[in-house]
């Protein structure tokens, strides 16, 4: 068991790093709510916001300030310590989920041993904060929404989970630092492409994008689970929303696609291999969105526990006994 | 629209059964034909109704329309008026059913120079038809055809939101585009007009008892 | 847990002492189209029983015609369904024109059918947009806009509106057509066919689209006869029905175009029932716009006062939703006794609660977009 | 195996959405940005109605008919005239729209007997107050009314004269065009 600790293992600087990852969540969150806006345009043949800063880049913050300056509305028949719990309960965990990654060789917060175990605990709580808020809203939509959510994420996460085991088993190690030191040679998307795409499907639903965002479809249940909050609150569900993205694209950079490692003869810091990475991810996440229709409920069960849970279990024994025969 | 419209072979044929089914009465119309777009075109008792209604249901045809005409100023009566049409081809028969009037006319009285050529006597004299009877009194309710036709389900409830008429039988026989608490049925002649506006602001000069008829 | 933190525990949802419950979808619901309200009874997400309450767009249309002139009423028609606003507005003409006895000028003719199918063609665009909205596909919603907004322009430079065109008059058009019209028309149909194909890749063979599509929300002809269902959601269950062929009004038994009919019933059926009748229109387009004689657009002695003879007359059109008609009585006044619009939203929409039974929440989107409703018109 | 087919076709019809809208992506946007870039109105184009102003006569040409006022299905029309002492015809007042109501139906436009009615290119009134849409058509006019009465008047008298009907007449009489 290697604990490593890269920077000075003080109160301070850990208070410090925190603040930074903080502020890279808020900003992530920006970054990504413009991109999708202008992706989406793009894919639509529009313009995107243009009016606010260049190419209307200050959009987000215009309405981060707006957001920020909303009537916090709560409606009359709600369950108050619930519904008020509920948008730091989402949060919280994403936030603490973001700071095991490493971003390069010698810069990760902490490196954990069991760092896969613990970054897919932390995923796991967010959804008890979606469910108290669909709960805590009392409101049939939001119900709903609560309901599909849990379900959902139930049964995504075994596929999600069981995709990335073959990693655990080919790197022998579930810290992330040594699943990325373990690609030098070669990145475990070449050798795992069926666990990556389970993966990446999973962790698409896992983050209730469209075309699985049935707890949120607009066309059904209004808004889902966060029907019932306003301002800052539901700006807390949409943060949690874009930094969760963010962190299954950097997930799936790490276990397949190498994290920070790069082509060596590149003069390019291993930070910008492994944004890079996340970012083309997290377009590719967009790209899916603005191209698909919406699953029907049902139909996102069965593909969950009838295809990609097979799937994903067959895959895995087949590289258990990959590296039986072979190593 | 002419008779001659009628081709296919199976639209004749379910007209041959519809005929053989029906003991329509000998009110044939001037009407049928291009200018008027029916092809058939009867007056029918209360009575008769149900019994068309199952036979045009069982001949595919579908109640392509159901509406009423208030004619209480002139005539004294309300008049249903049903369209059945088959989608083989074009065969498009309507009814007439007459009904009491469903309250008692609260606008002007008929003026004499009008009244000559009053709405329902004019369209019988164009329909060809015979005034009906007057000893006979008129039925106060028509009967519902939901059982043979769903579709009139919707429609009953529209006449009867918009004309108060009733009809026996019905599931639920309530309001359907008024608000369920209307106590007014806004298509009767002497409900009042929708007109200018009287000043910025104020509704349209309607409403029970509101606005002057005309 | 509102007990712990010492307040009153909150309302529970409606017990019904079962597990079912009622949900208001609508009137102010994202995929609600217009004002409908759905009463749903809901087990779960299985709706066991769905009442539609209507009303909420009601604007008295009939009672407006009884208190108008003939003339007077020409506005309304075309706010009656406002995604096809032309169609329905010309059918009033040419309702109005059979009564009068109106001859209709040949180019007149033309034009009508011409600016008649354009308007059809943008309203199952709009209906393509919308309805892949309300499974949430946003995109093709956009690209089908991008596409419906090439009609709105050329409907602009002729009509001068973009939805509610008061085009027509009893006797022929108000404006004519020249020739970047023409021009601007075939463009128009060109660019549409090369549309097709991406519409097709994007959503028609897209896996996902038909799983939500086939075999759902099944309308069989039994079901359609005797809801009075019509339009292409009738055509969809295998009935070729439809008026332009079943009763030829203005010159379309002129044009050879076909009536394209699917047998399964289902959304998906519609779906592709709309997108093959846009081809149709193009080609009644092409058609027509070859076929357009040069002369007035107007009858040449003009009457500057319409009293219909007494009587009662029935014109029907096959709107882009279905059977439009128009029952007109008159007793020989200038206001018409009676004028009753026969609607094919109204009898469509009241089928759509049999067929909802059993299905799911996220198929009450789909068949209430799928059988192309506008409330409006079922209000009117 | 034919789930394994049924799999891959439905990946393929994925794809092929995904191919279609990267396509989109690289294509030029559509969007007119409308406050920077000004739509092209076209020649049909309906707004508010006003009133013509014919060079002829320097002014419009309503005759306060009411014709207008009565066929309007929106009621939003007042017209009010006078008869200007020495002219046969009557001349408007007040022309009053209640643009808030109209429908731009064009009703009125088409049974005016002196064509002075027309479409405006107005399309971005705004307003807090429904008061505010109640356009004044006569406003343009009002300046060189008092000029145009006169002149018309001298026109009428010159008129009433056989051998002096010249080219006078036509400020009184303007020619019917639009």
């Amino acid at each position: 068991m290697t604990l490593h600790v890269l920077w000075p293992n003080t109160a301070l600087m850990t208070v410090l790093a925190g603040a930074v990852l903080m502020a890279y969540v808020a900003f992530n969150g920006m970054l990504l709510v413009w991109l999708e806006r202008k992706v989406s345009a793009r894919f639509q043949r529009r313009l995107g916001p243009t009016e606010v800063g260049w190419a209307g880049l200050l959009q987000s913050a215009a309405d981060v300030i707006k957001l920020l300056a909303k009537q916090l509305i709560t409606p009359r028949h709600v369950d108050r310590p619930l519904y008020h719990l509920a948008p730091v309960l989402v949060f919280v965990p994403v936030l603490a989920g973001i700071s095991l990654f490493p971003f390069d060789r010698h810069l990760q917060l902490h490196d954990f041993n069991i760092g896969l175990v613990l970054l897919f605990a932390l995923a796991g709580l967010g959804f008890l904060g979606i469910f108290m808020a669909g709960w805590g809203s009392n409101n049939k939509y939001a119900l709903l929404g609560a309901m599909r959510a849990v379900a959902q994420n139930i049964a995504y996460e075994i596929p999600l989970i069981l995709a990335t085991l073959p990693v655990v088993l080919l790197a022998r190690t579930m810290s992330l630092r040594e699943v990325v030191e373990a690609q030098h040679q070669l990145w475990f998307i070449v050798q795992q492409p069926v666990a990556f795409a389970i993966y990446f499907i999973a962790a698409v639903a896992e983050t209730n994008r469209a075309p699985f965002d049935i707890p949120e479809a607009e066309s059904e249940l209004v808004a889902g689970f966060h029907t019932e909050y306003s301002g800052m609150r539901f700006a807390f569900f949409f943060l949690a929303e874009y930094t969760n993205m963010t962190i299954v694209c950097m997930i799936a950079a790490t276990l397949f696609l190498g994290g920070y490692i790069g082509p060596s003869w590149l003069p390019v810091p291993g930070w910008v291999w492994f944004f890079g990475k996340v970012y083309l991810l997290l377009l590719v996440m967009m790209w899916l969105r603005w191209t698909f229709p919406r699953l029907r409920f049902d139909q996102l069960m069965s593909f969950a526990w009838g295809v990609l849970i097979p799937l994903a279990i067959v895959n895995l024994l087949l590289t258990a006994v990959a590296i039986k025969v072979w190593r | 629209m002419a008779e001659g419209a009628v081709a296919s072979e199976h639209a004749q044929r379910l007209r041959a059964e519809l005929e053989a089914g029906l003991d329509l009465g000998p009110r044939w119309s001037a009407l049928e034909g291009a200018s008027s777009g029916f092809a058939r075109c009867h007056a029918v008792s209360v009575e008769a109704l149900p019994r068309l209604a199952g036979a045009f249901a069982r001949a595919g045809y579908f109640l392509e329309l159901l509406t009423c005409l208030d004619l209480r100023q002139h005539e004294g009566r309300m008049r249903l008026v049903y369209t059945f049409n088959c989608f083989a081809a074009l065969d498009r028969w309507r009814l007439h059913v007459d009904l009491a009037p469903t309250r008692p006319w609260s606008g002007p009285a008929a003026k004499p120079a009008r009244a000559k050529k009053g709405a329902a006597a004019a369209l019988d004299a164009a329909t060809d038809a015979a005034a009906a009877p007057a000893a006979a009194p008129l039925p106060v309710e028509a009967p519902s055809l939901v059982a043979s036709f769903p579709a009139a389900d919707w429609l009953e409830r529209e006449v009867f939101d918009m004309f108060g008429v009733r009809f026996a039988g019905h599931p639920q026989l309530k309001r359907l585009l008024l608000p369920e608490d209307a106590d007014f049925h806004p298509l009767l002649k002497d409900f009042g007009r929708m007109d200018a506006v009287a000043a910025p602001g104020a509704g349209p000069a309607m409403g029970p008892g509101g606005g002057a008829d005309g | 847990m509102a007990e712990i933190w010492g307040e009153p525990a909150p309302q529970p949802l409606a017990g019904n002492g079962d597990d079912t419950y009622y949900l208001n979808m609508g009137p102010q619901h994202p995929s609600m189209h217009g004002v409908l309200r759905l009463l749903l009874h809901l087990r779960g997400e299985e709706i066991l029983e769905a009442e539609p309450v209507i009303g909420y767009a009601h604007r008295a249309h009939e009672k407006m015609a009884e208190n108008r002139n003939y003339l007077m009423f020409l506005p309304n028609s075309s706010r009656v369904d406002y995604l096809s606003g032309m169609i329905y507005n010309l059918a009033y003409c040419q309702a109005m024109e059979r009564l009068l006895g109106i001859e209709v000028p040949e180019r007149a003719e033309h034009i009508r059918v011409i600016v008649s199918e354009l308007n059809r063609i943008s309203s199952h665009l709009l209906w393509f947009g919308t309805f892949l909205l309300d499974l949430g596909g946003v995109t093709p919603f956009l690209y089908a806009f991008d596409d419906r907004e090439e009609i709105l322009t050329i409907l602009e430079r002729v009509t001068g509106s973009r939805l509610t065109y008061s085009y027509g008059r009893f006797g022929g058009v108000t404006q004519d057509v020249d020739a970047l019209f023409v021009e601007q028309t075939l463009a128009f149909v060109a660019r549409l066919r090369g549309r097709m194909p991406d519409y097709h890749a994007l959503v028609s063979d897209n896996v996902i689209f038909r799983h939500r599509c086939e075999g759902v929300g099944l309308i069989d002809q039994a079901t359609a006869l005797r809801y009075g269902v019509t339009g292409p959601c009738l055509r969809a269950c295998g009935v070729p029905y439809d008026l332009r062929r079943a009763e030829p009004y203005g010159i379309y038994s002129r044009f050879d175009f076909e009536v394209p009919t699917q047998p399964a019933g289902d959304i998906f059926a519609r779906y592709l029932v709309r997108l093959a009748e846009m081809e149709q229109s193009c080609r009644i387009i092409e058609q027509a716009v070859a076929a357009l004689p040069a002369g007035p657009i107007m009858p040449e002695k003009q009457k500057k006062r319409f009293k219909p003879e007494v009587g009662e007359s029935y014109f029907a059109v096959e709107s882009a939703r279905g059977h439009f008609g128009i029952y007109i009585v008159s007793d020989g006044s200038e206001l018409p006794l009676r004028l009753k619009l026969r609607t094919p939203s109204f009898a469509n929409l009241s089928a759509v609660a049999a067929v909802l039974k059993g299905t799911m929440i996220a198929d009450t989107v789909a068949i209430l977009g799928s059988v192309d409703v506008v409330l409006p018109e079922v209000d009117r | 195996m034919s789930v394994l087919v049924r799999l891959l076709r439905g990946i393929w019809s994925l794809m092929l959405g995904l191919g279609v809208t990267l396509k989109n992506l690289f294509r030029r946007p559509v969007t007119q940005t409308y406050p920077h870039q000004k739509p092209e109105l076209s020649a049909a184009f309906r707004s508010a109605i006003a009133l013509v102003n014919f060079p002829a006569s320097g002014s419009h040409d309503c005759v306060a008919c009411m014709q207008c006022v009565n066929i309007c299905p929106s009621f939003c029309i007042k017209v009010e005239g006078d008869k200007p002492e020495g002219l046969k015809r009557k001349r408007a007042t007040v022309f009053e729209v209640d643009y808030a109501l109209c429908s731009l139906c064009g009703l009125c436009i088409d049974v005016c007997p002196t064509n002075t009615l027309k479409y405006s290119k107005t399309y971005d009134d705004v307003g807090y107050r429904r008061d505010q849409f109640v356009y004044d058509l006569l406003t343009p006019f009002r300046a060189g009314e008092a000029a145009w009465r006169e002149r018309a008047r001298v026109a009428a008298v010159e008129a009433a004269q056989p051998a002096s009907a010249g080219p006078a007449a036509a400020a009184g009489e303007p020619e019917v065009g639009r």
